[in-house]
């Protein structure tokens, strides 16, 4: 029964929708937690390539990896977001959480569907459920306009993403006469309806893992929704994103991308340089991290150069050791906030002295971002290049190190506030149980994928 | 082969001993007991000097008198393997040369240790003293033993290192500390065109081994001077490139010109007077100084191979010997005056080399012959200007006077000495310079003439001091109180002046030479010679001996001449306006500049771009929805054009 | 007399659609009223809506998977409105206006 | 688990221990480090022992042969997909370069023996620093040597930006950031080689044989990366603002090993897997190199303050290195092998001696300072026998090394036309001259004449841990000076096979 993680899911939420009509603050993280980690085991066990519902419903390799990266990047999001949904104190606590939990646990059902359909209608149906839900979600802080500006600007590019998708669906569903993706795929002949089907689905997906020309509401947003749907969004949704573009660029349009190298290595290196440099500016931290997630995108987007499973394995790998890093970040972020309020990087002055766990946790998550070695950081960001390098584009591989190389500016420059400068911070930071708990799991994590080759081999063992 | 004796078979011996006692007393006894280091030192001294007497008598007895007398290399082991048959080996080279070499410089040595352990007394520093003159003669003893030009260019080094030590032994005073320093850079110059030889030479003699016809020399290295000066090597490097050795052997006199301070180099000597006066004695009288004329004379049958590096060394030391000499008789300072005497004796050992040719050796003989004597009645000569200054407590000449009944041992030695060196017949002087004019007339005749008129200039500037100081009235009351020096002062004073008469009478044609030497000077050269030492005997007894009234009319009569003179001509000027306003005005600030404000400016000013451009990427945020979109649609534009563009 | 107008080809719906849908982003990019750009919004997902019923008619004739698309497509544009409402009133309590040119609160 | 592992891992391990001590044992922490960084001294020289055993059985078969022969190898494989391997050995040039490394470590604890500030955490970044230079030395596959690179690379920042002087964060980072773009031209240089010569390896990619138009654009992207690290000339400014403001034991450490990971990258990579790309690149580095030399001396003349006064004199030091490198000369590649350690040695010793002196007058200003010997004539001593070594007295490790490169030099190569070798070589001579210059007017402002400020009449002299610093460092000198067949035997072994090649 290869659905049973979604419906593990969906039962999951329903039970934290109704429990918390009944029964007063129950604590639904726990069953929330509970659930997805009962789903995550699920899927291990499950046999891969497994079909469902006359081939509606597959569990392809691609599928499973990408099913695990949704639970993992749920499971983490909610256990750091621990504090601003159950902790009434906290500054950044959200009315009515348990709603967004459940909103939360159906986007993870959305993009679980969205990996393991066939047709273009499962794919836009759940692409929808997957992004919809989000415009509500960024609107949850009622008291302060900016979270609503952030969900107005989330809505209207979104909406203006998947018409552009639904188009291109249509030309596709026109041109090739079925709905079903491996068929198209056989169908394919190149015509110019295609080729601007193409375009469509690559503005449409740019949206979602926020590609540079399409990226301009990801700043915005994740500044004024709440953290935790930010650190959802860098995570899970771009994830999403990546699962889509995955799926139209291996399956639907192969040997159409094998001949754009060229194409594909210009957006990288766009995404790359532009997510960086504006980084350089940012004072405000979650825009800083808005422009850092922009920039790994970049990084992203080499993986897919030349079209061979060495490049899917490497951007699944990537993104499993983006979701420990990027999540790590976040949860010291809302640590921080959710004790002092403060987003601005200058607020971070002698964290090393005022709590120096949280302080080294992040040290080492940046590092790892801006792809040092032992860290798991570089050895994604090496497996990327060397795709990149294997398709002949140097150059690309050079921008891209000198690239990681000024994201070190700024990521150094975090460091700096919390290491070197004078602490001015008065009161200590103090970090709810849970949270504590996976931030040091994750950071283990994060330097444990750096040495250890286990995960990579096994992800090789699928392709 | 015959076996070697005691000596020679252990004469490591000789650089051992200093080497042990260097580091025994540096470290270990200097701190503790200072009466103990100097006795320590100066004993080791003199085991080397018996072990340096051992070893020539023991080569004597091996090579008799009239023999043949060949070059033997008793030790050597592998210090510095560069390639297969470049390697340079630690080793000790004996043949008449460097036997010779090694009695003067543990003699000199032994005797000024044995001086200075009086002179020194009371010194903070007097155990520091010791241990570096004990590294001075070994670094003297390893430069003059060396089997190859490398080990010569290490222990050369290690002169000059000591010599700026012991310069600056008063590091306290701010004149000995520059003279130190000018020392140091001057030579070490001059070193840069010894290494550069050195370079050229062996990258040529390299190239010969891979040529057949050297086969048989393969157990050779490029550096050792059996091989450089080997006859078949030499005319194969003069045919290779004539022009090139030439080079190689100027760039190596430039190396010996700062180290026997020749002309352009000339200028660290007189400051080195800074030193105790020991020092200048030991170093730069009798050893350092004639190291030079050493290096010419070891490479002796290479530069006879180049025409041209011979005149350039006849004619540099010709005109270094008029020009110290001319300098000399207008000093004040007792020790500047014998500074620049030095010089113009090293002006005259060049010269006779530079005369000299294979064929006939006379100049190369007469040279050496004549650092042997300089050596012996030049250090008396300083020693006891050092227990006049001792005494009067001042090197102004013209502040002594009528000493000759106060100080009555250093009076008699002194004037020994002195006639020695004005080159008048019985003295070891005159035996060494009648040489030398000998070999200059028959090459070179005008050298002839200079050396000639500089045999009076010596004569008359060495009377000078001498009426000045000894004769006449005191003219300070320093003089007037003067007492006569301690005995451990006097002992090395007597021992050098019966040194300085014997060593005349050395027999040098036959120590050098297997069979005996033409003769064909004329008779007259030996009286024309010592006739000029007394002229200018006579004109210093006229001008000096009671009152001065001639002198200062003659110095009057020169004017501004004289003060030109006595101010060396202000090349010291000339050489610190080169250093200081052109190349470190000129040369250094800018680079500095250069480095701060040029290369780091564009460092930073990338940094600064990126941070620009990441300023205005930001404007393109306006946080409006429409922007937001339009710039949508716009990068769908850009995808597409891309697509035209990149993909088909 | 309808039989002078021959039945419109595929090439006519789809130029309906293009159309549909390039109005309906021209409103989307000149509206500044929040309501008018969801109104355009609306009209794009309709265009869509017409050529994946156009393309079933015409070129995909075996099967009716357009038609259905176009039911799941009214569902979709039905939430997106509803979410886009709940938004446009939170936003109208607080700053009684829906001005979008105005609503730049969050830049830099 | 072979003694190389041991090797390499043992101050990761001490930094740890560190961290982990309660800080209500601060004491302790000096302690911990002292005796581990020497327990790891005794274990390199039982490391040398062991290589010079199994080394000794083949020294003649290495003139001849054309590939690099490792000894006590360990290899595992650690990422099968794109078959890296944990694979480390050790050949001359590494045994050298670990005994350098070890020592510095070793007296660069010592010399932070009375550092307040936050000991612990400085301690630790120190250790791991080292970790990744060990692991630099002993690690021939190109992944795991990138690896060991940059974490070498990245505990610079906080040692410098924590516990610097001056302005701190600017240089901590510019240099950061340097390296950093440097080792990015090394990242894109080891993917060309992957995806052409299809493995890590470092061994069988000297099998394989690279086309030439691709050696034409790696050589020199691989010579400039690690030529940032080795201060080649235009990107050299890192070093002296780097070294002015960093703590005494991290510019000892950076200064005397870390740039010298530069000319090992060179030699070790570079030029062994692209002879071809060396020769044909090989003219316009040494132009470069000789820029470095001469400009670097020349900047030392006119810096007024001690710190930088040594900065530049490595600058022009290690543009020996590349010299000696880019001569692609037999002697000259050894000479610079050689300059690398008495280099680290030398610059080990004069920085330490900064830091003592900066101890105790709190200020590096040389015109400020003057007559100290008489106050603290162990230290002045000292700072003079660095000097002498630095202008390449004989007898000290300098001249061995200086005259190795000068010789190499002279006999050029046979790519080259003989004039121009020979010019550009009497030029780098002539740096010997104003190296003299530049030192003794510096040593002698700051030691020798009268005392200028009376605050120093009471300063003392070096106390005991300092006398071991400088005693260790200066044994070395001249040990390596006064026996240099030793260290050229242990060398030359692994130099013919880089010659053999071109």
């Amino acid at each position: 029964m290869i659905m049973l993680p979604e419906i593990i899911v969906i039962v999951t939420a329903l039970t934290v929708l109704v429990l918390d009509l009944f029964v007063k603050d129950i604590n639904k993280v726990q069953i929330a937690l509970a659930g997805l980690l009962s789903a995550l085991v699920s899927i291990i066990v499950l046999p891969i390539g497994g079909e469902l519902l006359g081939g509606q419903f597959i569990l392809s390799p691609t599928a499973f990896w990408f099913k695990i990266i949704f639970l993992l990047s749920a499971l983490i999001t909610i256990s750091i977001s621990y504090d601003s949904l159950m902790v009434k104190t906290s500054k950044i606590f959200l009315q009515s959480s348990s709603e967004f939990l459940v909103i939360m646990l159906l986007i993870i059902c959305g993009m679980m569907y969205l990996v393991s359909s066939t047709s273009l209608i499962s794919l836009y149906v759940s692409l929808e459920l997957a992004t919809i839900p989000l415009f509500a979600l960024a609107a949850w802080h009622k008291k302060e306009s900016k979270s609503a500006e952030a969900a107005l600007k989330y809505l209207f590019s979104g909406a203006l993403a998947s018409s552009l998708l639904l188009l291109a669906f249509s030309f596709l569903y026109g041109t090739t006469g079925t709905m079903n993706l491996s068929e198209m795929a056989v169908a394919m002949t190149f015509s110019p309806l295609q080729i601007w089907a193409f375009i469509l689905i690559t503005m449409g997906v740019g949206f979602k893992m926020t590609m540079v020309p399409f990226h301009f509401w990801a700043a915005d947003v994740y500044e004024g929704a709440p953290t935790a749907l930010a650190s959802f969004l860098s995570v899970a949704s771009k994830a999403a994103g990546v699962a889509v573009l995955v799926i139209f660029y291996f399956h639907v349009f192969p040997d159409l991308v094998k001949s754009l190298n060229g194409f594909l290595a210009i957006i990288a290196t766009m995404t790359m340089t532009l997510g960086n440099l504006v980084a350089l500016t940012q004072k405000n931290i979650k825009r800083f991290m808005a422009f850092s997630s922009i920039s790994q995108a970049g990084y992203i987007l080499m993986g897919f150069m030349g079209v061979e499973s060495m490049g899917l394995v490497s951007v699944l790998f990537y993104l499993i050791v983006y979701i420990f890093s990027n999540l790590v970040i976040f949860g010291v972020i809302m640590a921080v906030s959710s004790s002092t309020g403060k987003e601005e990087i200058s607020d971070y002055k002698g964290l090393s002295i005022s709590n120096p766990m949280l302080a080294f946790a992040m040290m080492l998550a940046l590092f790892s971002l801006s792809g040092i070695p032992p860290l798991s950081g570089f050895l994604g960001k090496f497996f990327l290049f060397s795709v990149a390098a294997k398709q002949g584009f140097h150059w690309l591989v050079v921008v891209a190190a000198l690239n990681s190389t000024v994201s070190l500016y700024y990521y150094l420059g975090i460091i700096k506030e919390m290491y070197i400068n004078k602490a001015d911070l008065s009161e200590s930071i103090l970090v709810s149980a849970p949270v504590k708990w996976t931030l040091s799991l994750c950071t283990v994590v994060v330097v444990a994928l750096g040495v250890l080759p286990q995960v990579y081999d096994l992800i090789l063992e699928g392709f | 082969m015959n076996t070697y004796g005691f000596f020679l078979t252990n004469i490591w011996l000789i650089l051992l001993i200093p080497l042990l006692s260097f580091i025994i007393v540096g470290l270990f006894i200097g701190p503790k007991n200072k009466k103990l280091a100097g006795i320590f030192a100066t004993t080791s001294i003199f085991v080397c000097a018996a072990l340096a007497y051992g070893a020539t008598f023991e080569y004597l007895s091996l090579f008799p008198l009239g023999a043949e007398h060949p070059v033997i290399v008793p030790w050597s082991v592998q210090w510095m393997p560069y390639l297969e048959n470049l390697t340079a080996t630690l080793g000790i080279m004996v043949d008449p040369l460097s036997l010779l070499l090694m009695m003067i410089i543990t003699t000199v040595s032994s005797m000024v240790h044995l001086y200075s352990i009086g002179y020194m007394h009371g010194d903070p520093g007097y155990s520091r003293f010791f241990t570096v003159l004990n590294l001075f003669t070994l670094s003297m003893l390893g430069l003059v033993v060396a089997p190859n030009i490398l080990q010569m260019f290490v222990f050369w080094e290690l002169v000059g290192a000591s010599s700026f030590f012991l310069i600056g032994f008063y590091y306290t005073k701010a004149s000995a500390v520059a003279a130190s320093k000018k020392a140091f850079i001057v030579t070490r110059f001059a070193d840069l065109g010894f290494l550069l030889g050195i370079l050229i030479l062996s990258y040529e003699a390299y190239h010969l081994f891979s040529l057949e016809a050297f086969a048989h020399l393969s157990s050779y290295n490029a550096f050792d001077f059996n091989f450089l000066n080997h006859p078949e090597v030499i005319n194969a490097l003069s045919t290779a490139d004539g022009a090139l050795l030439t080079f190689a052997l100027v760039l190596l006199f430039i190396g010996a010109a700062g180290k026997s301070a020749m002309f352009p180099l000339h200028i660290w000597l007189p400051d080195a007077m800074e030193g105790p006066t020991p020092v200048s004695a030991l170093i730069h009288a009798a050893t350092m100084v004639v190291a030079g004329v050493y290096l010419v004379g070891r490479l002796f049958p290479l530069f006879g191979s180049s025409e041209v590096a011979l005149n350039v060394v006849t004619y540099v030391g010709a005109f270094t010997c008029v020009f110290a000499a001319v300098i000399a008789c207008t000093q004040n300072d007792i020790k500047r005056v014998l500074a620049f005497s030095t010089l113009s004796q090293l002006g005259y050992m060049m010269l006779s080399l530079g005369v000299a040719s294979p064929l006939h050796k006379l100049g190369y003989l007469a040279s050496n012959f004549h650092l042997m004597t300089h050596a012996f009645f030049k250090a008396l000569l300083f020693l006891g200007a050092g227990s006049i200054i001792h005494a009067v407590h001042s090197n102004d000449i013209w502040q002594m006077g009528g000493l000759r009944k106060k100080l009555p041992v250093t009076h008699i030695t002194f004037l020994m000495a002195t006639i020695a060196i004005a080159g008048i017949p019985p003295f070891s002087g005159f035996y060494s310079k009648d040489e030398i004019l000998a070999a200059a007339l028959v090459n070179n005749p005008i050298v002839f003439i200079i050396g000639l008129f500089v045999a009076a200039l010596t004569a008359f500037y060495m009377f000078r001091i001498y009426f000045l100081s000894f004769c006449g009235e005191a003219k300070s009351d320093g003089a007037k109180q003067a007492k006569e020096s301690s005995i451990s002062m006097l002992i090395p004073l007597i021992f050098l002046s019966v040194l300085s008469v014997v060593s005349g009478w050395f027999p040098f044609e036959k120590f050098f030479l297997s069979e005996a030497l033409v003769h064909n000077t004329p008779s007259w050269l030996p009286i024309v010679a010592s006739g000029s030492g007394l002229l200018g005997v006579l004109l210093a007894y006229l001008f000096y001996f009671k009152k001065t009234t001639y002198a200062n009319s003659v110095k009057n009569g020169f004017g501004p001449l004289h003060t030109v003179i006595q101010n060396k001509f202000y090349i010291d000027a000339v050489y610190l306006f080169v250093v200081h306003k052109i190349i470190f005005r000129f040369i250094a600030a800018p680079i500095a500049w250069i480095d701060r404000h040029i290369v780091d400016a564009t460092m930073d000013k990338t940094a600064y771009v990126t941070k620009e451009s990441g300023l205005v990427l930001k404007k393109i945020q306006t946080g409006n929805i429409h922007t937001y979109t339009m710039m949508f649609l716009l990068g769908g534009l850009v995808l597409f054009l891309l697509l035209l563009g990149v993909g088909f | 007399m309808l039989s002078i107008i021959q039945e419109p080809g595929l090439t006519y719906w789809l130029l309906l659609s293009t159309v549909l849908f390039s109005i309906g982003l021209y409103g989307f990019f000149t509206r500044t009223n929040a309501i008018g750009i969801l109104i355009s919004v609306e009209l794009m997902l309709n265009a869509a809506a017409i050529s994946f019923v156009s393309f079933n008619n015409f070129a995909v004739t075996g099967d009716l998977d357009g038609q259905i698309m176009t039911m799941f497509i009214i569902a979709v544009a039905a939430a997106e409105v509803v979410i886009g409402m709940a938004i446009f009133i939170q936003i109208f309590s607080k700053q009684r206006h829906l001005n979008v040119t105005k609503m730049n609160e969050l830049s830099r | 688990m072979g003694i190389l592992s041991i090797l390499v891992f043992l101050p990761f391990v001490l930094a740890v221990i560190v961290l982990l001590t309660p800080n209500s044992k601060a004491h302790l922490y000096k302690w911990i480090c002292a005796i581990g960084t020497g327990l790891h001294l005794v274990l390199t020289a039982v490391m040398t022992y062991m290589y010079y055993q199994s080394y000794a059985v083949d020294r003649l078969a290495a003139k001849t042969s054309l590939h690099t022969k490792l000894y006590l190898v360990e290899q595992w494989s650690w990422f099968k997909a794109y078959d890296i391997e944990y694979f480390i050995g050790v050949d001359g040039m590494s045994v050298a370069m670990m005994i350098l490394t070890s020592i510095i470590i070793f007296t660069g604890v010592l010399a932070s023996w009375n550092l307040e500030h936050r000991t612990k955490e400085f301690l630790a970044f120190l250790l791991v620093l080292v970790t990744g230079v060990f692991g630099v030395f002993v690690s021939f596959d190109l992944f795991l040597f990138f690896v060991f690179y940059e974490v070498a690379v990245l505990p610079m920042y906080l040692l410098i930006g924590v516990w610097g002087t001056g302005k701190k964060e600017y240089s901590a980072m510019k240099l950061t950031l340097m390296l950093m773009a440097g080792s990015a031209l090394l990242l894109a240089g080891i993917l060309a080689i992957y995806t052409e010569g299809g493995s890590f390896n470092l061994l069988e990619l000297g099998h394989h044989k690279f086309p030439m138009e691709m050696q034409n654009w790696v050589y020199p992207f691989l010579f400039l990366g690690f030529g940032v690290l080795g201060a080649l000339f235009p990107f050299h400014t890192w070093s002296p603002d780097g070294h002015a403001s960093a703590p005494t034991a991290v510019s000892m450490l950076h200064a005397g090993v870390l740039m010298k990971l530069g000319g090992y990258g060179i030699l070790r990579v570079a030029m062994y897997l692209f002879p071809e790309g060396a020769i044909q690149w090989g003219m316009t580095f040494l132009v470069l190199a000789t820029i470095n030399v001469v400009y670097g001396s020349f900047a030392a003349v006119k810096q007024k303050d001690l710190k930088y006064f040594t900065a530049y004199s490595s600058v022009s030091h290690c543009g020996f290195i590349i010299f000696g490198l880019a001569t692609l000369n037999f002697v000259a590649i050894k000479g610079a092998v050689i300059q690398m350690f008495s280099h680290g040695i030398m610059t080990g010793l004069f920085f330490s001696l900064i830091g003592m002196v900066y101890g105790r007058t709190k200020t590096r200003d040389i015109p400020s300072m003057g007559g100290l010997m008489k106050v603290m004539p162990w230290l002045g001593v000292s700072f003079y026998i660095g000097g002498l070594a630095s202008l390449g007295l004989p007898s000290l490790s300098g001249f061995v090394a200086e005259s190795h490169i000068f010789v190499g030099g002279f006999m050029g190569n046979p790519w080259t036309s003989k004039l121009t070798m020979q010019a550009l070589t009497a030029l780098a001579t002539m740096s010997i001259v104003v190296t003299a210059v530049y030192v003794l007017r510096g040593l002698a402002q700051v030691f020798q004449g009268e005392i200028t400020n009376p605050k120093f009449e009471l300063l003392t002299d070096a106390t005991v841990t300092e006398k071991l610093v400088t005693g260790i460092l200066i044994f070395t000198l001249f040990f390596v000076g006064i026996f240099p067949s030793l260290m050229i035997d242990l060398i030359e072994g692994s130099i013919w096979p880089f010659v053999n090649r071109f």
